[in-house]
């Protein structure tokens, strides 16, 4: 990526996608198989449903670098587990006001209903949020955090939550 | 809500009895409606076929004013008669506000007048104003006047209903017909009230703008009506002025009333003729069809 | 983050494989350097590509590695996992490898398809390695569960496509449960005269079949019935379904009709939906002489006896005491194990398209009126007259009314060009009248379709290719007073044409039915943007759905013609006879689990579970996962406080490293 | 054989660290007689000289409490760190940043503005403030510098064992130095207590229904809390279920929700993303205007979930926009 | 064969203009002119088009084909009297009226519309009363408008003027803003704005010939 100077004019948008198995992934298939051609910043992880989508998997793509995450779920009331997409919401809503508080814009972090037919509405979706996220500039906490801990070696934080016990 | 009226170029010259109707019928409606402050042409028709970005300037340049006038309240609505100008102004307000590069020539050009564009006007045709913004009931019951025998024929042209129909149906509006039958008249159905009247080419082309002018009025004939309402200055001009020219033209003998609708309007609520520039009409109201309404009520019925 | 650092099993081996699928991933992604960049990456033992990776040699590259012990898990950087995982997890196992040890990158729809930059591509593919491989290392062997498939089936709709469909399962010796709303079974097909191309009399090929539903000891036919109900999963379903009243004893009337006789009304009055509102029929009817079952229905709106009480001449001439005005709705359950939808179609609504008067001027008709105006059983006996009785002397057809039209539908229906020229043929044959085709494309790909249309072009038949602007009744010239007349473009000539006629024939197009939302909710498959159920695959799985064990036949799937729905439904028949042949469904692993000492008891994922199956175990006070119950969506994992549950397959620690796998910019 | 040198040092705490080593009263004797105290400036009169003067790894165990966000406290602790075998971070400051590192969600211009120009107590016309350096006429005289950011203390030098709390409770420090002293100690980087969540032992338990959804939050003071039911029951933000036990249920058994001193289990990476979304899945509704009506009664969610670990959370501090980094 | 008058109707490559289907498509939504599917629907509203030398969709085939010359220099898109008739019921919902605008746009710059038509003669004198006054004085207009056109028309015209003028409906007064100054200072941005974008242009399409 030619994005190494991140205050640049050449900003290229880290977006981490977590896209439902059974609406917005296979969105982003038809997409695929459409040939809709849109912007490449947006990297998927696939999870079975947008309820499983813990906020700290949004916190840590953010501190793990990407200026953008994009949660896509089933329209409500079409879940393919009933309601996760409205549990996705009720964690989405509370974690807006928390991300507010915290100075992260708005439309960094998106949530999306996309459904399983809707192609285009990912590539829209994903190229309306990359020209979004470019406007605003990079996030790149990661790097703030070595800009400040530069008193000392290692930054080292969230020591703590070593993940124990294999699972 | 608060209307500020933008009489657009033709109500001060060939549309003055609409002005004149417009402003009379919205007076005995209680209804205040102050002229937009130096409003100038909205960049209609002809002008877009020269520039397009001007054109929108132009109306940006009304729009802003009225914000200006209003304060900057957000409940004003900028009331236009003229079919032309509601749709330059409208078409104005939705280009400007969808696409961004529109936007900033626009905002550009207004700036570097001291003049700066905001979302908030509303921008509507006269005819909406006085059918949606009154209880039609309450309309009914200030007619004063009985028009025996008045069979009308509402024509609403292009422009109030295409390409935006903000306030009607646009394959079959019906506000006009609403209207006047809540003024207690006979409405004609005929298919084609929002066929194109030919516009300037009446004047350019006459051979073909009189022919479309003409088809219209046969038709209206031919379904009974005895005089035919329009919503448009250039409307009315074209179906009444050049009807004599029609009849040579096409070796028939037109001859039908073809007046604003206002006018109609005014008459049914008792304003005197001349206040509604009756008078001017090339075709006139034959005199003696007013009759006093038994009360709004039995109108109705 | 250090949750994040290195606390993989250290002993791992993973295989990477990338794809180039021909030129479609290697054409946009420089996949040697995803290669090189995938062996530097920290567990990587083998990294290679391949042309086809889903090739049996390709296949054979990974079991190879496998046997050799080089690797115990693989990433395959290639196409969708929603198109083939099973394949290489299969190709795992036969390697005696765990399927489960093993994750796909998606480099092909998501990068190679969509993607317009080549150096772009190729930096998102090596992310999305890197993500793989960084999670694979937490994969842990898992195992399928196996349930049991129900063998019976559940059909939803009787017109052809499900007819079809229930006599293949019911011959295979399946037990069918057919569901249908209407009184009878046969659909919009009953109600056509001819067929195209052939014109053989669609009712001389339907009826048998409508007999032999009836008829097959293995189908059970609720008419008048709707689907209430689904619940749980392929191979599992329970179905509910309501039976509503038609006041008649099904197993009682023996079709003698005396009762429609008796009734208190001599003549019909009220709208006759089987004829589209072209005639009236009595409260106690049966839709068409065929009707299956041949039963009479009383529709209670306009009953007298429902509304005053009135003397029951229906009740009091049947013999067999068939009328029942007591019957009450009635719900049954059944347990099926696939289902196959097949709810078709309805017509568009001509109405909203306001420039050709439909709805306005009488003798402008849509093309299913017309299909019971020609049909020997339909209102007029099969004349084609006008709304005054005469015989028309010139008719149009207006092809694509509510097709190929952004304001209304923008997709081409597909049959509506053959059916008009049968119409057109047909119109022909019994008025002799001038017929005008208006047309925009003639689409007659088929077999014997377009020499069905050559055959049209020379019976005289006119064709104008323009779509028709408008219909309107003002005349301009003499011949066009009292008359229809057609506005158009011919634009074949460059010319606009009036063309004044007495009968004009819109050729509506097809729309999905106005509860199709319903239904997919209900069957928890989903709908294309114009409506239609969505089938997995649009051209490897075009009758599969996403739902597992829901099958697709005919138009409910989109737009389609006699021939097409009847070989959509013999395929869905197919797909459900596969899966009942099996006997067992496996289901994915992808299930919840608590670990026990991290269970604080705080019972926040009861509260969310939408399928109630975590409970508390009272004795260790800690939540358990009934793991049969368990769906696998993982709302629970998420909610957990302590991250207590997890998710096989979608664990915490797989997710965070796969995060930071796709954040490896380069 | 001498006794194992112990350390004690404070950096951005309130104190209540300290007290609880007091707290350990007659305790306390066993361990002053089992170490031998070197360094400890609140209640021993010992200077940084004489930690200098140490050789390294000379003292057995350090004890450090509060959070880090000046240079003198940074420092100090990578003095101590260099002297000690063993660092343990003492209390909810050291091991996650504590209440001091909710100034993360201002920066420090707003801070030092605060508190030396406009807090009410305060009279500075000139509107001085601190700077590191002024000249007077004696000569230079400085100032340590206040960090932007409030740091955890693994986020500024390396960290053995996490005794958390604020303060933590006297029975976890007591088994903490008794495993030190008898040399029985968990792997590096574990913390001191149980690993579960605090429900484990809540005499409310039983209380909570199984399906506890909620229509409504509300704030300690809104409403009388059922001093027998479960409190996230009753609609107040206990976040006993996303807290390391250990406590004995202090709060919850004095009728207060559980505000998450303790820090999470081991197995949660960021507690407060974690709470968050443990809360919101209590919220009864999925019509998005009822939601968003419900969440907004959690008022300041940053207050609320990182009450204790805001330096230590993934996002660690309030970002200013891009334009203004550096 | 004494009348027949043949020409050679083949059109060559090399006298369209490829780029010309890209330069209408411009306008704000004018891409969709690529989705036209030829149905004819727009002539067959248009009440205009028995009188157009060619019909409206033949118009949007020639501007994607780049039939450049041959659609600036047609009747049709001055006889378009801005009815939105097509626009509205148009099957691919292509913005024909703002189409026939652009082109007329087009024609006026290039000086190609057809010269001794009336329609464009209107329009530029609309165009700059109305730039240097702000209002259009319609009595001046349709006089300067008869005069350029067809002076003897002044005679013709001569009753319909006459009654006008004894119903107050006509007047030669001319009309403007107060304050001219805020329209000119606006006109003259737009007119730098397009100044630097063709300037900008012009350099652009030297860098592609090199």
């Amino acid at each position: 990526m030619s994005d190494k100077n991140v205050a640049g004019s050449d900003f290229e948008p880290r977006i981490v996608a977590f896209f439902c198995n059974w609406c917005t992934y296979t969105a982003a298939d038809l997409a695929g198989t459409a040939r809709m051609v849109y912007a490449p910043n947006a990297r998927v992880v696939r999870i079975m449903c947008s309820g499983r989508l813990d906020p700290q998997f949004v916190l840590a793509a953010l501190r793990k670098g990407a200026d953008g995450v994009l949660i896509g779920g089933c329209h409500p009331g079409d879940c393919h587990y009933q309601e996760g997409n409205y549990k996705a919401l009720r964690r989405f809503t509370l974690l807006k006001t928390l991300l507010a508080a915290m100075g992260i814009e708005e439309e960094r972090v998106r949530l999306e209903w996309i459904a399983a037919s809707e192609g285009d509405k990912v590539q829209r979706v994903i190229n309306e949020m990359t020209e979004q996220v470019r406007k605003l500039g990079p996030l790149r906490l990661e790097q703030i955090h070595q800009i400040e801990g530069s008193h000392h070696s290692a930054a080292q934080v969230g020591k703590h939550a070593v993940m124990e016990g294999a699972v | 809500m608060k209307y500020l009226y933008y009489p657009g170029c033709s109500l001060k010259s060939t549309g003055r009895a609409y002005e004149e109707s417009a402003l009379a019928v919205t007076e005995a409606l209680g209804m205040r409606m102050d002229e937009l402050e130096d409003w100038n042409c909205c960049g209609a028709t002809n002008y877009m076929s020269i520039s397009e970005l001007k054109s929108f300037a132009l109306s940006g340049r009304n729009l802003s004013l009225a914000n200006r006038q209003a304060n900057n309240t957000e409940s004003v609505s900028l009331v236009a008669p003229c079919a032309a100008c509601y749709l330059g102004l409208t078409k104005a307000k939705r280009y400007i506000e969808e696409y961004p590069e529109i936007r900033s020539k626009v905002d550009g050009a207004l700036n570097a007048a001291g003049l700066e564009y905001r979302d908030h006007v509303r921008v509507r045709h006269l005819l909406d104003v006085l059918v949606n913004d009154f209880d039609q009931r309450s309309i009914t019951e200030r007619v004063k006047v009985k028009l025996a025998g008045m069979k009308v024929a509402c024509y609403y042209g292009c422009q109030i209903v295409r390409p935006y129909s903000e306030f009607d149906d646009q394959h079959n509006p019906t506000s006009m017909e609403r209207l006047f039958k809540s003024l207690g008249m006979d409405v004609v159905d005929w298919p084609l009230k929002t066929r194109c009247c030919g516009g300037t080419l009446t004047g350019t082309v006459s051979e073909v703008g009189q022919r479309l002018s003409y088809i219209l009025l046969r038709e209206a004939t031919r379904r009974g009506a005895n005089v035919i309402v329009t919503a448009c200055p250039l409307c009315q001009f074209n179906l009444e002025c050049y009807q004599s020219e029609m009849s040579k033209r096409f070796n028939d003998s037109v001859h039908i009333p073809v007046t604003y609708f206002t006018q109609l309007m005014g008459l049914a609520l008792g304003i005197p003729r001349k206040k509604l520039g009756l008078h001017r009409l090339f075709v006139p109201i034959p005199d003696g069809v007013e009759s006093p309404a038994a009360g709004g009520a039995h109108v109705l019925a | 983050m250090s949750s994040l650092d290195n606390k993989h099993n250290g002993s791992a081996r993973v295989g990477v494989y990338i794809c180039h699928c021909g030129i479609n991933i290697a054409g946009k992604v420089h996949i040697q350097d995803v290669v090189d960049i995938a062996k530097k990456l920290p567990g990587v033992t083998v990294a290679k590509e391949y042309k086809f990776m889903c090739s049996d040699p390709g296949q054979e590259i990974i079991q190879e590695d496998i046997k050799k012990g080089l690797i115990d898990r693989v990433v395959v950087a290639s196409c969708s996992p929603l198109m083939h995982e099973p394949t290489f997890r299969g190709a795992m196992a036969k390697a005696d490898g765990n399927p489960f040890m093993f994750q796909m990158a998606n480099i092909r729809e998501h990068v190679s398809w969509v993607t317009k930059d080549k150096g772009l591509a190729t930096d998102k593919s090596k992310a999305l390695v890197a993500a793989a491989v960084a999670r694979v290392m937490f994969h842990q062997p898992l195992t399928k569960t196996q349930v049991p498939v129900n063998p019976n089936v559940l059909i939803v709709g009787g017109g052809i496509a499900g007819i079809h469909a229930a006599l293949t399962m019911a011959n295979a010796g399946k037990k069918v449960y057919l569901v249908e709303r209407e009184p009878t079974i046969g659909g919009h097909m009953a109600k056509f005269d001819k067929t195209f191309p052939t014109l053989d009399c669609s009712a001389c090929i339907l009826t048998p079949k409508m007999s032999a539903v009836r008829a097959h000891p293995n189908i059970t036919l609720w008419t008048y019935s709707d689907v209430v109900g689904v619940d749980g999963f392929v191979g599992n379903f329970k179905i509910k379904v309501k039976l509503r009243p038609r006041y008649v004893i099904e197993e009682e009337c023996v079709g003698c009709l005396e009762c429609i006789e008796a009734c208190i009304f001599k003549h019909g009055k009220f709208k006759d939906e089987f004829n589209v509102g072209l005639a009236k029929r009595k409260p106690i009817y049966v839709p068409f002489p065929q009707a299956t079952p041949l039963v009479a229905v009383i529709d209670p709106e306009t009953c007298a006896y429902f509304r005053a009480k009135c003397k029951k001449p229906c009740a009091d001439v049947c013999e067999k005491k068939a009328i029942d005005f007591n019957q009450k709705e009635e719900i049954v359950e059944v347990d099926v194990g696939s289902i196959i939808l097949a709810t078709g179609f309805k017509t568009f609504d001509a109405s909203r398209v306001a420039r050709y008067g439909y709805g306005k001027y009488p003798n402008v008709y849509t093309s299913l009126e017309v299909e019971r105006l020609v049909n020997a059983a339909g209102p007029t006996g099969g004349e084609v007259v006008l709304a005054n009785g005469k015989k028309p002397k010139s008719v149009a057809i207006i092809h694509c009314v509510g097709s190929r039209d952004a304001n209304s539908n923008k997709y081409c229906s597909k049959v509506c060009c053959m059916y008009s020229l049968k119409l057109a043929h047909l119109v022909k044959e019994r008025t002799e009248a001038d017929v005008y085709n208006f047309y925009i494309d003639m689409r007659t790909p088929g077999k014997g379709y377009e020499e069905f249309y050559e055959r049209l072009l020379l019976e005289g038949i006119n064709f104008i290719r323009g779509r028709v602007a408008e219909v309107t009744d003002w005349a301009m010239t003499p011949d066009e007073e009292e008359k229809l007349v057609i506005r158009a473009e011919d634009t074949l000539v460059g010319k606009v044409r009036r063309i004044p006629v007495d009968m004009v024939v819109l050729a509506v197009g097809m729309e999905a039915q106005p509860d199709a939302d319903d239904v997919r909710r209900m069957f928890n498959i989903s709908c294309s943007h114009e409506g239609w159920f969505l089938e997995r695959h649009p051209k490897l799985a075009p009758v599969s759905t996403l739902t597992d064990g829901v099958f697709l036949a005919g138009a409910c799937q989109g737009p389609k013609d006699i021939p097409d729905s009847v070989a959509q439904a013999g395929a869905a028949a197919a797909e459900a006879l596969a899966l009942i042949d099996i006997g067992h469904v496996e289901l994915e692993p992808n299930t919840a689990f608590v670990r026990d000492e991290f269970c604080s008891g705080c019972r926040t994922c009861m509260n969310i579970c939408p399928f109630s199956a975590i409970a508390i175990d009272t004795e260790k006070d800690t939540a358990v996962v009934n793991g049969a119950l368990c769906k696998g969506c993982g709302t629970c994992v998420a909610a957990c406080p302590s991250g207590a549950l997890q998710q096989n397959l979608f664990t915490d620690e797989q997710i965070f490293h796969e995060i930071e796998g796709v954040m490896n910019y380069v | 054989m001498s006794k194992p040198k112990v350390a004690f040092y404070w950096c951005a705490s309130c104190g209540g660290c300290e007290e609880a080593v007091v707290d350990l009263h007659e305790d306390i004797l066993g361990v002053v007689s089992a170490v031998d105290i070197v360094f400890w400036p609140v209640a021993l009169d010992f200077k940084r000289s004489d930690v200098e003067a140490m050789k390294d790894k000379e003292v057995a165990v350090a004890f450090i409490n509060g959070a880090i966000r000046s240079s003198e406290q940074h420092e100090m602790v990578e003095l101590l760190r260099r002297k000690a075998q063993l660092v343990v971070a003492f209390g909810s400051c050291a091991h996650l940043g504590g209440i001091p590192g909710l100034a993360n969600v201002f920066d420090r211009g707003a801070i030092v503005n605060q508190a030396c120009v406009n807090a009410v107590s305060v009279v500075n016309d000139q509107k001085v403030l601190p700077s590191e350096e002024t000249t007077v006429p004696e000569g230079k005289l400085t100032l340590p510098l206040l960090w932007n950011t409030v740091k955890s203390l693994d986020q500024t030098i390396d960290v053995d064992y996490y005794l958390p709390g604020c303060p933590p409770p006297v029975n976890l420090i007591g088994e903490a130095v008794g495993a030190i002293l008898k040399g029985e100690l968990p792997a590096k980087g574990t913390v001191l207590a149980p690993d579960i969540a605090l429900c484990d032992d809540c005499v409310r338990r039983d209380t909570k229904p199984e399906k506890p959804a909620l229509k409504e939050f509300f704030r300690p003071h809104q409403v009388k809390a059922d001093p027998e039911k479960c409190l996230l029951a009753q609609g107040l933000l206990c976040l006993g279920p996303v807290t390391r036990k250990g406590c004995g249920s202090v709060c919850v058994k004095a009728n207060m929700p559980c505000t998450g001193c303790m820090g999470p289990t081991s197995n949660v990476v960021d507690y407060g993303a974690k709470a968050l979304s443990a809360i919101a899945s209590l919220v009864d509704s999925n019509d998005d205007k009822e939601i968003a009506a419900i969440i907004s009664k959690v008022a300041d969610p940053v207050g609320t979930f990182y009450r204790y670990s805001l330096p230590a959370s993934l996002l660690h501090r309030r970002y200013n926009g891009s334009t203004e980094r550096g | 064969m004494d009348n027949w008058r043949g020409w050679d109707k083949i059109s060559y490559q090399s006298d369209l203009d490829p780029r010309f289907a890209e330069e209408i498509a411009s306008i704000p939504g004018g891409d969709k002119l690529f989705a036209c599917i030829q149905c004819g629907t727009c002539s067959g509203m248009c009440p205009l088009s028995s009188y157009m030398d060619v019909t409206p969709r033949q118009i949007i085939a020639m501007i994607r084909a780049g039939f450049k010359g041959d659609v600036l220099s047609s009747y049709t898109t001055w006889l378009c009297a801005s009815c939105y008739t097509c626009s509205v019921e148009c099957p691919k919902q292509i913005k024909i009226t703002d189409i026939m605008y652009a082109a007329k746009r087009l024609a006026i710059r290039e000086g190609v519309y057809p010269k001794k038509f009336p329609i464009p003669v209107l329009a530029s004198e609309f165009f700059s009363a109305v730039e240097k006054n702000g209002r259009s004085s319609e009595g001046r207009l349709i006089m300067k408008f008869v005069m350029k056109t067809n002076p003897l028309n002044m005679f013709k015209q001569a009753g319909l003027g006459l009654k006008l003028f004894r119903t107050g409906r006509f007047s030669i007064k001319r009309e403007s803003v107060e304050r001219v100054g805020e329209l000119n200072s606006m006109m003259k941005f737009l007119e730098m704005e397009h100044m630097i974008k063709k300037a900008s242009d012009a350099v652009g399409v030297k860098e592609d010939h090199k």
